[in-house]
């Protein structure tokens, strides 16, 4: 049965647990190498871009090329310090979930520079729909960590009232929208809420994320059918970690030649970004805003990158993939790559990182220990139990009246 | 007050809305230009704008979403979608999203929007222009179901509907647009101009989201119901001489709970009747609520009347109907004159 | 005969079909190389080739479309949609042409496959890990519903689902894959291998897929429930010492009639159960059709014990869950002991 | 209200009832003009086909360059004949709709080479999911007129027992799918029924249908990625008739260059046809054949057409577009333009055209009259009553059986 030849094409990633994984052959486009067309340009100017790969530092972390955005050493070290605090917050949040102090976790490693770069490339006035992955906008919001963690362990101060599992945080106040547990549903909503801002006369842009295994979904389709018809001012960004779970990214792919392609199909301007690069992402997000805002609708970036861990707390991903992926991935690490940079430039030194990660460290435990001060999901407090039938209408009716009134709360 | 069919009344509460709120969009297939397919929104792009009525691709997801990401930025959007069979495709929006938006997010924000919806058979539009899926939407909790049956409270109704804070389904019962319908199916088209909610008012009302209608008083037994099967039912209990007293729910969820238990226990007999399939279908709710509710005061089983649990067949419409003939028997059923 | 947890029991099912039947292939999220989330086909891609067990695209839909299309074929699809939460998007492929490929092509094709989902709630899965969606897929004409309560019924189930000629939603009540639950929230994890049902044969056996079981026999009320619940119910009458008849549905639609209006008449007092939020769950279409039938031996309301019409909390799970509080009340309020 | 500049783009197109319709801004590659790479070329050799037009008889009605599939004129006439038939069924059965015989009708006036070309194409053993608007496939398969007809008229020789609308047919013993009234879905459906050919070892291909609007659902999407994922031996095509009912084919494409360069973001080999060309789509359609039985996957046909009448008799096509769009549509009508290439070649003439229409009328009004010797929807006789219990499941439960005996059939 199994000696027979496989009848069906089924594509399937190059290493598995077992192999010695090796990437020279992934042919990517160097740092520098990428045109920049005009923010207004036509989209058909984006369609080697959509193949190729923006970035911005090379191998000897140098900012080169068009798509430097030339920002100041203030700002840079901004940016790393909101990576580093990312990856710190989601080590420690780890490790407390193994501690049972919350039901779950998701981690963003490796993939830092997706959300911060992107975020800080936004004016805080423009509105987000992340997915899961992207809490490095958070902290470049300026999202008050206590709070973050108080919704992670769903205690009497979390925002959302303990009713969604951890890291699928809402802010209003910092237009970042509520995050779905379901895959891709945020796309096209992205789109109707940058139609509105359109249609208010308001110069906000949206930006929405979502994986690479989420881009087989239709409400992906959704999205860019009604981005392309209305020529909405929204940022599509598309993290190919290259994992959706234990699935390989070409499974979503298929024979496609990169994800952002499949923004060409609609007219739409499309970029592959090198992912770890946080002067990429944050050159291509500047560009597609201004493009956003200056009427020329949607842009579709391609955030290459790897995800570094696993999933999320419910699986190990020793069972499906190489154990040495991450190591020898050949974008590196963003925040490695940042500082290297800013030290390369005489802006930043090891002793200063090591200093500014201990500090960090320290401001994360001392957080958490507020947070824990409300409560955790454990011992409680939490939201009190009649919250439960809150906020399901503007108004309870007379069926969650009574129900509230069986359950005795 | 002038006469109005259900499509009049319902173009006339769009207007009013588009005209009072500057925040209020529509879009659907075909809405645009043309109107919509049934003529609803007739005449509102040319009066508002293609920016304000306009033409959505054919993606029932994406209207849905474009409406729940409009509406969080603070528009009012009513969207149509061209026949109640074609919701499916916008399901997984309505459920997973639409309806959760605001509890998940506390309250941070919210996706109250109308998705109007051709509805009903009884117009041989064979088995994908026919459902009457109330019954899903009646199980998420977060969305409002709302099914008219005349144009006064059509109008009234959508109004509410667009100027609530919740998210709403709104059905709209396509045999009766024109006309009401006794459930004889070669009787020829009655008018609404001769019915008195077919007076409708030109400007802005409402009918309340939250109370049924005794549309026909009676001591004998209660028929709940909505939509088209409102007609069916006076018809029946007129021809078959029976005092049955007839609830228009007009709202299934919530539905009017009180007015329901009130008529039942009285009259202790009680149909309830829809063209969905049997199974699980809104009758199921309304029946296990009322013996609940009025248990001590039933003479009699609950009546389920209903569509059969097969698709809605095109030649066999009427065989598949709940017509004139299954409501007498139902009736006459829980009458125990058969 | 080996002890199995339910998982174990579904891998066993699953490996008997692709053994037997060569038109067996299995799809989903996840369900390849890894074996699925929870593990259900580990192993199987190795044993049987990648082109008979693969990973899918993460779109419920194109699993759905992908299904039908083999299965008009003639293959055998065992698919899975990874969380039943996520079947939405897949909704309209079910309902519109999976139901109904049968019928409106008067039996020229058939598109009889099986979608496995791991559904219910109790792991702390919040609002998308935890759904019960099964009342929706009741009110489907044309697909059949099952839900499993131990690892016996689960392979024999299985096994008859993939052999039937109509399509078929399986839903495995995830919070019992690995032991039974009574609950109690945080009492330690019992296992399957302790109770009778765990004991599953190695090779091929069916369960069928119209038949009801009595879990437990009793004369004074019976509960009618499936999944997760039949054991919180068993639990519960042990608890509060109340000789309830217990019967485990097993398939929902169709449901067995028999054997609960045998029961009902019998005791004359009835509680319905299920995790699913109460308006329009499939406990009404219970309710209702149980007080159609028994209505002259019902001596109390039947009670419906269900989730709230709220959506699945993440922190309050345990205020949500219809547990043993709950059911020792709605167990009391049936006799009339409370 | 109306005055302020609207602040959502929202398409529109050229020309609106009352507009003079001039279509020489349409800039379309002329016929003979496009490459013809081998059928197991890699799809990035089709790029060019799918932003260009595929035809092959030029304005003299000439076969002209390297897409002529050099048909013999026996397969002319007969091409001919099936376009012309269908077209012939299609008026008849309007008049009937008109006279009460049938509660619905779609024709597919214009657009008869879509499907016969194609079924010509194909082999009788290739499966087909069209739409509702490829009747002409029934024709070119032989299917039996007077059954066509009782199914229109859902009488008791009914194959479906009057179960679905009228045009909603279902061959299975044709390799023709059951016709769904729900856009899209079959899409999908055929590239799982393509995987199920190729699993089973069958060099059997499959082929679906939908129009331009429906491009933009969900479902479309789906089946993009999954043939492409998994290489399915299947032809997608999508019929722009330039109208989705009263909707202009720019909702639906927004900025795309044309429908076909979406297949490319897929990896999918995707070419534009000349849809009212019957020998460009015979070609085409052979080539996407014959590529999928080489193991090489998907193609995706854009067959650019017009839809020459009303969507359906629901609707009056005056409302919503100009008049005179057809008459001026510059790739005139396909039977009209096989006619003349045949009359060029010496291989037909007017007179041999008009006997045939002749005839066809003949054989469409004979095959009405035995037709409705088996009954019509109004006066019967109908399938048997109880038929509409059956076929919901294999065997009808209790449910079902005792809905029967309370309907008392
Ligand atoms: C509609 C839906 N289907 C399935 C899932 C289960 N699921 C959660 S995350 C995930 C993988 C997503 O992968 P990708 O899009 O690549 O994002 P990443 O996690 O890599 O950031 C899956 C299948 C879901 N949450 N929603
Ligand atoms: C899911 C779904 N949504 C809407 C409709 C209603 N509808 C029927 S045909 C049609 C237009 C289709 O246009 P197009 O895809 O261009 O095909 P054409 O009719 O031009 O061949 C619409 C909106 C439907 N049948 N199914
Ligand atoms: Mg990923
Ligand atoms: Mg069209």
């Amino acid at each position: 049965m199994t000696d027979r030849q496989p009848r069906l094409h089924v594509p399937s990633p190059p290493f598995r647990p077992g192999d010695e994984p090796d990437f020279s052959g992934l042919d990517l486009q160097k740092a520098g190498e990428a045109k920049r067309p005009a923010p207004d340009a036509g989209w058909k100017e984006t369609a080697d871009l959509a193949t190729g790969l923006v970035g911005v530092l090379d191998h000897n972390h140098q900012a080169v090329g068009e798509w430097d955005p030339g920002l100041n050493p203030e700002v840079l070290r901004e940016g790393l310090r909101h990576m580093a605090l990312t990856r710190v917050y989601d080590e420690r949040m780890l490790k407390l979930q193994r501690q049972g102090k919350m039901s779950f976790y998701m981690k963003s490693t490796g993939e830092e520079a997706v959300g911060v770069a992107a975020a800080m490339a936004l004016r805080k006035s423009d509105m987000v729909f992340p997915s899961y992955r992207q809490q490095g906008i958070l902290f470049a919001r300026g999202r008050d960590i206590v709070d973050m963690m108080c919704h992670c362990i769903s205690n009497s101060r979390d925002n959302l009232k303990g009713r969604q599992l951890p890291v699928h945080y809402t802010w209003a106040e910092g237009n970042f929208f509520s995050i779905s547990g379901n895959l891709g549903t945020q796309f096209p909503q992205a789109v109707g809420y940058a139609m509105g801002a359109a249609y208010k006369g308001e110069d906000q842009v949206t930006a929405s994320w979502i994986g690479d295994g989420t881009t087989a979904e239709g409400d992906f389709h959704a999205a860019l059918t009604l981005a392309s018809t209305y020529r909405a001012p929204v940022v599509f960004n598309v993290v190919n970690n290259q994992w959706a779970i234990s699935t390989w990214q070409g499974i979503a792919k298929g024979d496609a030649p990169t994800f952002a392609a499949k923004g060409l199909g609609y007219g739409i301007a499309s970029i592959r970004v090198d992912g770890n690069d946080f002067l990429a992402v944050y050159a291509a997000t500047k560009w597609a805003a201004e493009r956003a805002r200056m009427g020329k609708g949607a842009t579709m970036l391609e955030l290459f990158t790897y995800r570094g861990d696993a999933h999320s707390t419910s699986d190990d991903p020793g069972r499906y993939r190489a154990k040495t992926e991450y190591t020898v991935w050949p974008l590196g690490d963003p925040i490695e790559r940042l500082k290297n940079h800013l030290i390369g430039i005489g802006e930043w030194d090891e002793e200063r990182h090591e200093r500014m990660v201990e500090e960090l460290t320290a401001l994360v435990v001392k957080s958490y220990k507020e947070a824990e001060s409300h409560g955790t999901l454990h011992d409680g407090p939490l939201a009190p139990t009649q919250t439960i039938f809150e906020d399901v209408y503007a108004e309870p009716d007379w069926r969650l009246r009574r129900q509230r009134q069986d359950l005795g709360v | 007050m002038p006469a109005m069919n259900m499509l009049q009344a319902l173009n006339s509460a769009m207007d009013v809305l588009l005209e009072k709120n500057p925040d209020v969009v529509m879009f659907g297939e075909d809405t645009g230009y043309f109107g919509g397919v049934f003529g609803a929104t007739q005449g509102l792009q040319k009066k508002y704008g293609a920016d304000r009525v306009f033409d959505a691709p054919i993606n029932e997801a994406a209207i849905a979403a474009m409406a729940i990401g409009m509406a969080a930025k603070g528009l009012k959007p009513v969207a149509e979608i061209q026949f109640a069979d074609y919701i499916f495709p916008a399901f997984d929006q309505i459920i997973s999203e639409m309806s959760r938006l605001r509890y998940r997010s506390a309250g941070q924000f919210t996706s109250a929007c109308v998705i109007r919806s051709p509805w009903g058979g009884g117009i041989r539009g064979g088995q994908t222009h026919s459902m009457s899926p109330e019954a899903f939407f009646t199980h998420i909790p977060g969305v409002k179901v709302v099914v008219p049956s005349n144009p006064y409270d059509a109008k009234g109704l959508l109004i509410a509907a667009a100027e609530s804070d919740d998210p709403i389904i709104f059905f709209e019962p396509k045999r009766i647009y024109n006309g009401p319908f006794d459930g004889v199916p070669d009787a020829p088209l009655k008018s609404w101009a001769k019915h008195a909610k077919g007076e409708v008012p030109e400007g802005h009302y409402t009918v309340p989201l939250d109370k049924a209608e005794i549309v026909r008083e009676g001591e004998a037994c209660t028929v709940v119901t909505y939509g088209t099967l409102v007609h069916v039912a006076e018809h029946a209990a007129e021809k078959a001489g029976i005092d049955a007293e007839i609830i228009d729910l007009k709202t299934l969820a919530p539905y009017d709970i009180e007015t329901i238990a009130a008529s039942v226990n009285k009259t202790g007999r009680v149909v309830v009747a829809h063209e969905a399939p049997r199974t699980s279908g809104f009758g199921a709710e309304l029946a296990a609520q009322i013996q609940e509710e009025c248990f001590y005061a039933l003479e009699v089983p609950i009546y389920r009347l209903t569509g059969w649990d097969t698709p809605y067949p095109h030649a066999h419409e009427w065989a598949y109907f709940p017509g004139q003939a299954r409501f007498i028997r139902a009736l006459e059923t829980v009458m125990e004159t058969r």
